[in-house]
């Protein structure tokens, strides 16, 4: 029995300092308010450490019981649900990249808020995100997690709508919002039917009941059901094809909010929560299919529309959505362990290209448009350093830490399926060639953004004034710096397949080792080098089209016409979505819900049952004429029946 | 003579002498006051007519039956007639269950000096002298005059005001003696003790609050001086009576009189041992004697009635209502409370 | 013999009295019948041997409650009854209900009482024997009584008063 | 020798008479007059029904009833003279706020 590691406190810590600062943080001072969102979200990061250092010793998977929650029925038929904390592997990756990355956002956002409204506001929900995503990752059934689950959108929403008097973020919020409780009705519906089948939620007790069955590996079966319903609610969260189309949007709040709910972790949870589901969709191959398609679709789709943006925040927001392609692509072929560790470096260099292009927007007083940046390089040389690092991390040059993970998918894609690869390793060089177009676009050549400075964000920098573009202060370096490194080195941690090694106890030996030992060692080294060829292609070609002959991409579009307009404009999904789904459901809502079944039905009910009762009582009233004489008449005409009728049935 | 003969027979007697003796003595009280009053005030009072002016009744009655009977128009007939024949007849119904003396003997027949003997004689003076309420309010309200009115007014508010001070004071007596009989409640007081203290209820049941209170609500009653509002001269010209004459104005006069009278001997029963006195001497006084006492108590009684009326102003309106509520009535029922308590300490 | 012919006479009175009640135009003429049934009750209730209840009768009913209702009539100088035509229900459905109720029940009560007859002071209501009735049995109801003409009190004299200044005397009949 | 049923009619008569003199008089004091005549009337079929049964209990609810007569009689006519100096009529006719 190992003594209790009171993992309660992870999540308890920061869910303390979001009611500090939310109740109180109105009266403190900038420096209280932040002194105590570190503190507790440091805390939690401290306590994670703790458990890591640990680790070691513990009984795996380990359980922590916190207290009973739900206990209906009896007998067979009993339903329980605790408050407990699960604790594994997987879940101590996670835990170290949600409370280390957080904590580093939190200290990053003390200097890019510093000078917002709201600042205790902001920092309440952040610490409160922070308390959702760790009783997400630590729950210990499939309720509590879908408790953190709920909560994060639920920060994200309050979050992306931080400045919520602009319009745009007020319904972008709503947007996320509306678009994740799409995806959480399919996840509702999984945990309905895991109740019905399996009578509980517990991970345990669930994952046990699911491996005593067959796999399915034709049909439509129960667990392909789960499993393609925990999918929808995974690509609502993790913007996958169908309803990727709110991350973008998502950008409308502050930076550091993008770099740590809509890039590091947040959109993750759909990554972790396949993969914390893998028992099932591991005897449901055909929903582990759609997972890899619907993966690698995302993953190309959206680095296409990726190439065109000219939002430097939107390139990085499509560029999340296809990381996130690939980690699901790791999950659909069954490669967890890999879908994790790119889901881990993911956010060390995501989470930094977001920082940094925070600190890059800080320096140019607001502005967003990479057409008006330029040049940076010299201004901004920490930050310019910084997401260089991140930058090659992404494109996936070697040794940096994308190199490692991506590496790792496109092999276990390859020995799955060489289209799956292909598709990768295309979209990869689509990914270093939008990356470097932004590097260049932002860093290299002349500073664009002087003549035109002044069009800077009502709710941005404009204290910094219009001058030159100017580094950030240091409080928003060293997270960068610290980034930098984890991004550099983040990746060695797989080199020989130890993470692997270590995740292997939660995803089951068979998998992974099989998986290694499948591909000879040439074809490893030449899918290497492939992967290693299309980034440096897509390097060469951005430095061509952005930085020797600034002319040509214009000339492209001319070409190209109506395909980079329609890239452009993002496919035109959100206008078609618009005229499929909302239009419709709007309109619908109007004609039969509104005016036919509230006005038509319940309305006219109610003013009819009033209407009517109004009739009845105006023949009746004339019974209540206010004269005595009256109702004593009535009194007496009553009593004598009464007396009759009593005298009738025989009462003496 | 069967026994329900000689019941009869005894009855009509003991009825008619009451009533003489009653009127006699309704009409010498009136002489006895204006005497009284007259040598208070340093005057002689009646003096002319007869000797001490002792015929003095006898002119006035002959006055009251010979004068011109006037009824004012506009008032309400029947009970503008009817009103003082209430007053009177309960003013004379009230006396008929009061004991004078111990039974006599007559010819083996024992004949208690007392018209009839009822369990609730009490209760049955205290209803009459209710009803008799209806006397004065009726008069008021039937003469269609605004004094009148007003004096029927405060007569039927201040007797429904002071009934309930004047029942509490009695409710001590009957706690102590036990029986709402008036000839019990006597006999309960015979004797002495201590040697030489007769056991009145006044002295051996310590009812002396009890007795102040009855007197204070007696003469509110009776509408006498100081409380006699619903008839104050100066106020509202003699008040309820104001447009009666003759005949019925002498019949308000007597129902007054004889309440005073009723009243009197309830306070001789209930408080000072009725009849019981020393009884010596030959068999005639022996039977004389208890009546005797009984008819001095009363006269005592009158006497001090006679006195306050010669000594005290009338109170205001208001400081009668507040003298009856804020002071009797909670003074009554202290008496109350202590009287039951200690009952039920000795028993 | 004695006891039917007094039952009637005052049954008679009684009955004189309350449609005398109903015919009488001025509510003081009303009043005074309403002393008659009264009174004439407390004899009624002097033959069925219920002594103490008449001279309570007498004393609550004749003597206090309704010389207040002379007190009032006298105080609003309540002058006769105008016929108005307030109330067709209370003519057409109430008289003929009541009428109808009355005489149901004196079918049932002239079927089933049976001919049990009392004597006069058949059941001797001895204050006495009422007293301790009312002080071990009905204790409870007693008390509770006490306070409710405890409210009684209150309410009354809150009612009554005039609003603007301190209680008046008439207020304090209760 | 009465029979009971005699003074079980007479009471009877006497509730009817109230009734009636509750529907058919128009002045309150005397509507209320009524009420003490219907009341009387039980009460006389109380003590009838003590006589009966030959149990006193029937003579004790009269207390109670005189009782509640009593008070409902101080705070009625203490509301009668409410309504009168408000309104300045007593006939129930015009006293008839209380309407729709």
């Amino acid at each position: 029995m190992t003594p209790s590691l009171h993992l309660w406190l992870i999540p308890a810590l920061p869910l303390l300092g979001a009611a500090i600062n939310g109740f109180f943080g109105r009266r403190f001072s900038r420096q209280a308010v932040s002194g105590v969102a570190l503190t507790f979200a440091g805390a939690a990061f401290l306590m994670a450490l703790y458990v890591a250092a640990r680790f070691s010793s513990l009984e795996l998977p380990y359980t922590e019981f916190l207290a009973h929650w739900i206990r209906s029925g009896s007998g067979p038929h009993i339903f329980v649900a605790e408050f407990e904390f699960y604790l594994d592997q997987l879940t101590l990756v996670m835990l170290l990249v949600v409370t280390g990355v957080g904590f580093l956002i939190h200290i990053y956002s003390v200097g890019y808020m510093w000078e917002e409204g709201g600042f205790y506001r902001f920092f309440a929900y952040l610490n409160l995100f922070m308390f959702f995503m760790l009783t997400l990752v630590l729950a210990g059934n499939y309720l509590q997690m879908f408790i953190g689950w709920e909560g994060v959108g639920l920060a994200s929403y309050l979050l992306i709508g931080f400045w919520f008097t602009k319009d745009s973020a007020a319904s972008a919020g709503k947007k996320a919002f509306i678009v994740n409780r799409i995806g959480d009705f399919g996840f509702l519906i999984a945990l309905f039917l895991l109740i019905k089948h399996f009578g509980s939620l517990n991970f345990a007790q669930v994952f046990t009941s699911v491996s005593q069955l067959p796999g399915e590996m034709a049909g439509f079966g129960l667990l392909t059901s789960i499993g393609l319903l925990l999918m929808v609610g995974a690509a609502g969260k993790s913007a996958q094809i169908p309803l990727y189309v709110w991350l973008p949007d998502a950008m409308e709040g502050p930076t550091p909010v993008s770099a740590l709910i809509h890039a590091a972790t947040m959109v993750t949870a759909g990554v972790y929560m396949v993969a914390r589901s893998h028992v099932i969709f591991d005897r449901a191959p055909n929903a582990l299919t759609v997972v890899a398609i619907i993966g690698t679709l995302t993953a190309l789709f959206a680095a296409t529309i990726g190439i065109a943006q000219t939002d430097i925040k939107k390139v990085l927001a499509y560029s999340t959505v296809s990381q996130l392609g690939y980690m699901f692509m790791a999950c659909g072929v069954a490669a967890y362990s890999a879908g994790i560790f790119h889901l881990m470096t993911h956010a060390f260099f995501k989470g930094l290209l977001f920082l940094g292009a925070g600190s890059v927007i800080h320096a140019v007083g607001g502005e967003q448009d990479m057409r008006k940046m330029g040049g940076l390089k010299q201004y901004i040389p920490i930050t310019f350093i910084t997401m260089s690092v991140a930058t090659l991390a992404i494109a996936g040059i070697w040794p940096f830490a994308g190199f490692f993970s991506k590496d790792e998918i496109l092999a276990r894609a390859y020995e799955a399926n060489p289209a799956y690869w292909f598709i990768g390793v295309t979209t990869a060089f689509i990914t270093s060639f939008y990356m470097f177009r932004l590097w260049f676009m932002t860093f290299w050549g002349d500073y664009r953004g002087r003549d035109s400075a002044g069009h800077a964000d009502p709710h941005g920098h404009g204290g910094h004034g219009h001058g030159d573009p100017h580094e950030s202060p240091m409080v928003m370096l060293v997270p960068l710096m610290i980034l930098a490194v984890l991004s550099f080195v983040g990746g060695w941690v797989g080199i020989g397949g130890r993470f692997e090694h270590f995740l292997a106890p939660v995803f089951g030996e068979g998998a992974s080792t099989v998986a290694t030992e499948a591909l000879s060692h040439g074809t490893e080294l030449a899918l290497m080098a492939i992967s290693l060829g299309a980034a440096g292609l897509g390097w060469y070609l951005a430095y061509l089209l952005y930085l020797k002959r600034p002319e040509l991409p214009q000339k492209m579009a001319d070409m190209l016409g109506g395909l980079y307009q329609a890239v452009v404009n993002k496919y035109y999904i959100d206008e078609i979505y618009a005229t499929l789904f909302v239009k419709p459901l709007v309109d619908g809502s109007t004609r039969i819900l509104w005016h036919g079944v509230d006005q038509g039905v319940i309305d006219a009910a109610v003013n009819d049952a009033a209407d009517g009762a109004r009739h009845v009582s105006d023949a009746a009233r004339h019974m209540q004429s206010g004269n005595l004489r009256s109702y004593a008449g009535w009194l007496a005409a009553g009593g004598a029946v009464v007396i009759a009728y009593m005298i009738w049935m025989g009462v003496r | 003579m069967s026994s329900l003969q000689v019941f009869i027979l005894a009855s009509v007697i003991k009825i008619v002498l009451v009533i003489l003796i009653l009127l006699t003595a309704v009409a010498y009280t009136v002489w006895l006051e204006r005497k009284v009053v007259g040598h208070m005030q340093n005057r002689w009072g009646p003096s002319r007519v007869g000797p001490f002016g002792l015929l003095q009744p006898l002119a006035d009655g002959i006055k009251f039956l010979v004068k011109e009977d006037l009824t004012p128009p506009h008032v309400y007939k029947p009970l503008f007639i009817a009103a003082p024949m209430i007053a009177v007849i309960c003013a004379l119904t009230s006396i008929s269950v009061i004991p004078f003396g111990t039974a006599i003997t007559v010819r083996g027949y024992s004949i208690p000096l007392q018209i009839t003997d009822l369990n609730v004689g009490l209760l049955l003076i205290l209803g009459i002298t209710s009803v008799g309420v209806y006397g004065v309010a009726l008069a008021g309200w039937s003469s269609n005059s605004k004094y009148s009115l007003l004096g029927g007014l405060r007569a039927s508010a201040q007797m429904v005001s002071y009934e309930i001070c004047l029942g509490l004071s009695l409710v001590g007596v009957l706690i102590v003696s036990g029986s709402f009989s008036l000839r019990e409640i006597v006999e309960s007081q015979s004797g002495h003790f201590w040697g030489f203290i007769p056991k009145w209820n006044i002295f051996y049941g310590c009812q002396f609050v009890a007795f102040f209170v009855y007197l204070m609500a007696a003469y509110a009653e009776t509408n006498r001086i100081p409380f006699d509002l619903p008839e104050a001269e100066t106020e509202l010209v003699a008040g309820y009576h104001t447009e009666y004459s003759a005949m019925k104005f002498a019949m308000f006069f007597m129902a007054e009189y004889a309440n005073m009278i009723t009243v009197a001997c309830l306070a001789t029963l209930l408080f000072l041992g009725g009849w019981s006195g020393p009884v010596f001497g030959p068999p005639l006084l022996q039977v004389i004697l208890p009546t005797f006492w009984f008819v001095a108590k009363i006269f005592v009684f009158l006497f001090i009635y006679i006195w306050v009326r010669g000594t005290l102003p009338r109170f205001r309106y208001d400081q009668l209502m507040a003298f009856g509520w804020k002071f009797l009535f909670p003074l009554a029922i202290a008496n109350l409370v202590i009287t039951a308590l200690v009952v039920a300490y000795r028993s | 013999m004695l006891h039917l012919v007094l039952f009637l006479v005052f049954a008679a009175i009684c009955v004189a009295g309350a449609v005398n009640l109903l015919v009488q135009k001025h509510p003081i003429s009303s009043a005074l019948s309403l002393v008659v049934v009264m009174a004439s009750l407390a004899v009624e209730y002097l033959l069925l041997g219920a002594e103490f209840v008449a001279a309570v009768q007498v004393i609550v009913y004749a003597g206090a409650v309704m010389v207040l209702f002379v007190f009032v009539i006298m105080l609003l100088n309540a002058g006769e009854e105008e016929t108005t035509k307030g109330s067709r229900v209370a003519l057409v459905l109430g008289v003929p209900g009541a009428l109808a109720g009355g005489l149901l029940v004196a079918w049932v009560l002239i079927r089933h009482s049976g001919d049990k007859a009392v004597s006069l002071g058949a059941l001797p209501g001895y204050p006495k024997t009422i007293g301790w009735l009312l002080f071990h049995e009905f204790l409870l109801p007693f008390e509770v009584t006490s306070i409710l003409i405890l409210i009684a009190i209150l309410g009354a004299v809150f009612l009554a008063a005039k609003p603007e200044t301190p209680p008046a005397p008439t207020g304090r009949k209760g | 020798m009465v029979p009971i049923s005699y003074y079980l009619i007479l009471s009877g008569i006497l509730f009817a008479c109230g009734v009636i003199g509750f529907l058919i008089k128009r002045n309150i004091i005397t509507i209320f007059m009524s009420i003490e005549l219907m009341l009387n009337g039980v009460n006389l079929s109380f003590v009838a029904f003590a006589a009966q049964w030959g149990h006193l209990s029937g003579q004790i609810f009269v207390f109670f009833v005189m009782v509640v007569a009593a008070a409902e009689t101080a705070v009625g006519l203490a509301i009668i003279i409410a309504v009168f100096r408000t309104r300045e009529t007593l006939n129930v006719d015009q006293v008839n706020l209380l309407k729709l």
